[in-house]
């Protein structure tokens, strides 16, 4: 059967693709971010090995507009163009999926009682690629195959963090009624505090975020009890967006081994990381 | 069921992006989607109220891109900031420029409150 | 609060549209079809009364293509124009909405654990339709608000009949704690048996769809239990399209009262009609 | 849970379109679904094979819709009814005569193992 090996936390800003692509990542205000993801790069390529990257993400008005907005979206093609969501292309390799793969968990996760929105043409975005630059090299190709797995989390209402935990779970069901021998990791991103609407624009709350690193990672089910009031509340209106990170720790054994982990808030976005292996 | 949203508990400076804002913001998101597009960005940045004109936006929303009043269009115009993000992009405003109007500062003025303000 | 008053369920095929448009309804072969409905306008009219009906119907290529198919999508919107699926605009007033109350369900819905995909623009075609015109006049214009409700019943994996009656569970918690008075009818849309595919294609099971028939009003239970294969075996591949009824069940009390039944099958498809009362 | 659909248990003479399918039959229903817009009917009216030529489809699947072979197009290169209904009536096929077809019958033959053949 495939297992889920891994699963990593990580923030998902679009500026960091920004300081990737023109080439800034030593620049003294960058560095701190992108070294921290040297070692999760070697950890993932030569201790963790994964196959397939399942990537928990949100949709920023890319491939998806409130004339339609899904609750949660899967990708079941074998390749996922990088999108345009109003800056032009990045520079990046398209990404490969694996739609045999992806048409399994779509079955279990469907007959499981999740009411996934099917997508076989999905461009993907920052929210997409940042983790997967971050985490992967993609030269001369990206090394895994992907699963983009979209979550609604700008348009309220939004699944509750149960919820995502639940979805979480049943992924990890899906992966280990697969028989191939494949080994998974389950990207969560977004976050961690940030606030993009009003005077309360550029709200950050490092203490608050540190504590869901704690939890994400030993504590989860007080991270499941939150409603998106509270997440606001302490760490603003987008921040909502860590409801992501719970599908992945909902996918993975309660006792996990964390790797890395890391936690930056240069501007406007606690810039969070965490590496867990699973059953460790 | 706990409540996920207390609209009883309103959250200072902060504006959720409900239904409600979905609904009344609809037109100028929509329109700000349409920027997602090379060609419609082109044609934006080419003739700005030409462009405007072939979108359903009422003559407060026209007034509001033109100003660039980010604030009025987020506050007031039910403005998403993902999409909206688009005309500030196609009109050199990023995300912080809007970050500081929405909070009534300079972009220094803003820039000065981060932490390490190079990483933008 | 609002409440649940009705239910119908009831095929939608096409043909049906087209012989409506074309004023054919008296001719033999169809009489036996539209004058069924005429007892049950009038019921609707005159006892049942509803403000708003939730139409749960599918979408067979007008709105969605399988580039992104939802399992579940719902309407918010105040106004559902009369789409095209491929034979143009038919001669039909667009369908008024209700986006406060399609929002309050939807809010109700995502937070009971219902993943819809939220849709502000929806063209409506005859699995829509179809219904409403044989359930309700629209001179001058519909004499309710509609909630369109899309399930996928045409791509597999499709959600179970176990899951289409939670939905209508949901549904009516959903309904009753919204805080107007409005009376509301829950209209499960299409089957019966029919297959359009194959060399099966005109597969026809009257003694089966009868027996829906009786078991949808008073031992729906054992409708729940069925599998899409069983559906499929025994009425055809496109009869699983019949799982929508059970969202309208689920959506109604234990005990209803039958005030209308029909059943037609003069070309490929069991034309069925039942109508329910709540509570009754 | 209990099996929805078993492959372990084929239906005669019948396909279920399930992902499999769906990935076949990916680009001939896109194509499909195109004429669900009136000026892509004309367009394909007027002249199929330089409408077709628009679209990525593979030379079986032209070959297929040049021959309106309905049977090929549902058994063989994973048409959906739905979509597929959409070449039909552009083309003067109607969902009945696709079924003969598929039937290996006369559009004739099969009205005459119907009940009421009158509705349609
Ligand atoms: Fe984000
Ligand atoms: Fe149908």
């Amino acid at each position: 059967m495939a297992s889920v090996v891994a699963g990593i936390g990580t923030s998902h800003v679009p500026s960091i693709g920004v300081a990737y692509d023109q080439g800034r990542t030593q620049e003294p205000a960058w560095k701190p971010l992108f070294d921290a993801y040297e070692p999760v790069k070697a950890w993932l390529r030569d201790e963790i090995r994964p196959d397939i990257a399942i990537v928990v993400y949100n949709d920023h008005g890319s491939s998806f507009f409130f004339d339609k907005y899904p609750t949660f979206a899967i990708g079941a093609a074998d390749l996922y163009p990088v999108g345009d969501e109003g800056w032009g292309r990045r520079p990046l390799p398209d990404f490969p999926g694996d739609a045999a793969f992806s048409w399994h968990l779509t079955e279990s996760l469907v007959y499981d009682e999740f009411d996934m929105t099917v997508c076989q043409e999905l461009a993907v975005e920052h929210g997409f690629m940042v983790p997967m630059h971050l985490c992967f090299g993609h030269d001369p190709g990206w090394p895994v195959k992907t699963v983009p797995l979209a979550v609604n989390v700008i348009q309220h209402p939004l699944p509750t963090a149960a919820r995502c935990w639940k979805l979480g779970r049943a992924i990890r069901r899906a992966v280990e009624s697969y028989p191939g021998d494949e080994r998974v990791a389950v990207l969560g991103t977004g976050g961690m505090s940030h606030q993009l609407n009003g005077a309360r624009f550029g709200h950050l709350n490092p203490d608050w975020d540190n504590s869901w690193l704690d939890r994400i990672e030993s504590d989860p089910a007080a991270l499941v009890a939150l409603t998106h009031q509270d997440i606001m509340e302490a760490a603003g209106a987008e921040a909502v967006e860590l409801i992501m990170w719970l599908v992945m720790r909902g996918a993975l054994s309660e006792t996990v081994g964390r790797a890395h982990r890391n936690y930056y808030a240069p501007m406007t976005t606690g810039m969070g990381l965490i590496a867990l292996e699973d059953g460790a | 069921m706990p409540v996920q949203v207390d609209r009883n508990r309103p959250i200072a400076d902060t504006r959720i992006f409900t239904g409600e804002e979905s609904r009344r913001g609809y037109r100028i998101n929509k329109f700000a989607m349409s920027l997602a597009r090379a060609e419609n960005r082109d044609a934006f940045a080419a003739d700005e109220e030409a462009y405007m004109a072939g979108w359903d936006l009422s003559a407060d929303e026209k007034e509001a891109i033109r100003d660039r009043d980010w604030r009025r269009i987020m506050d007031e115009l039910g403005g998403n900031i993902y999409m909206i993000i688009k005309i500030g992009t196609v009109t050199g405003h990023g995300l912080y420029q809007i970050g500081a109007h929405q909070r009534g500062e300079t972009y220094e003025e803003f820039l000065a409150t981060r932490n390490a303000s190079g990483a933008r």
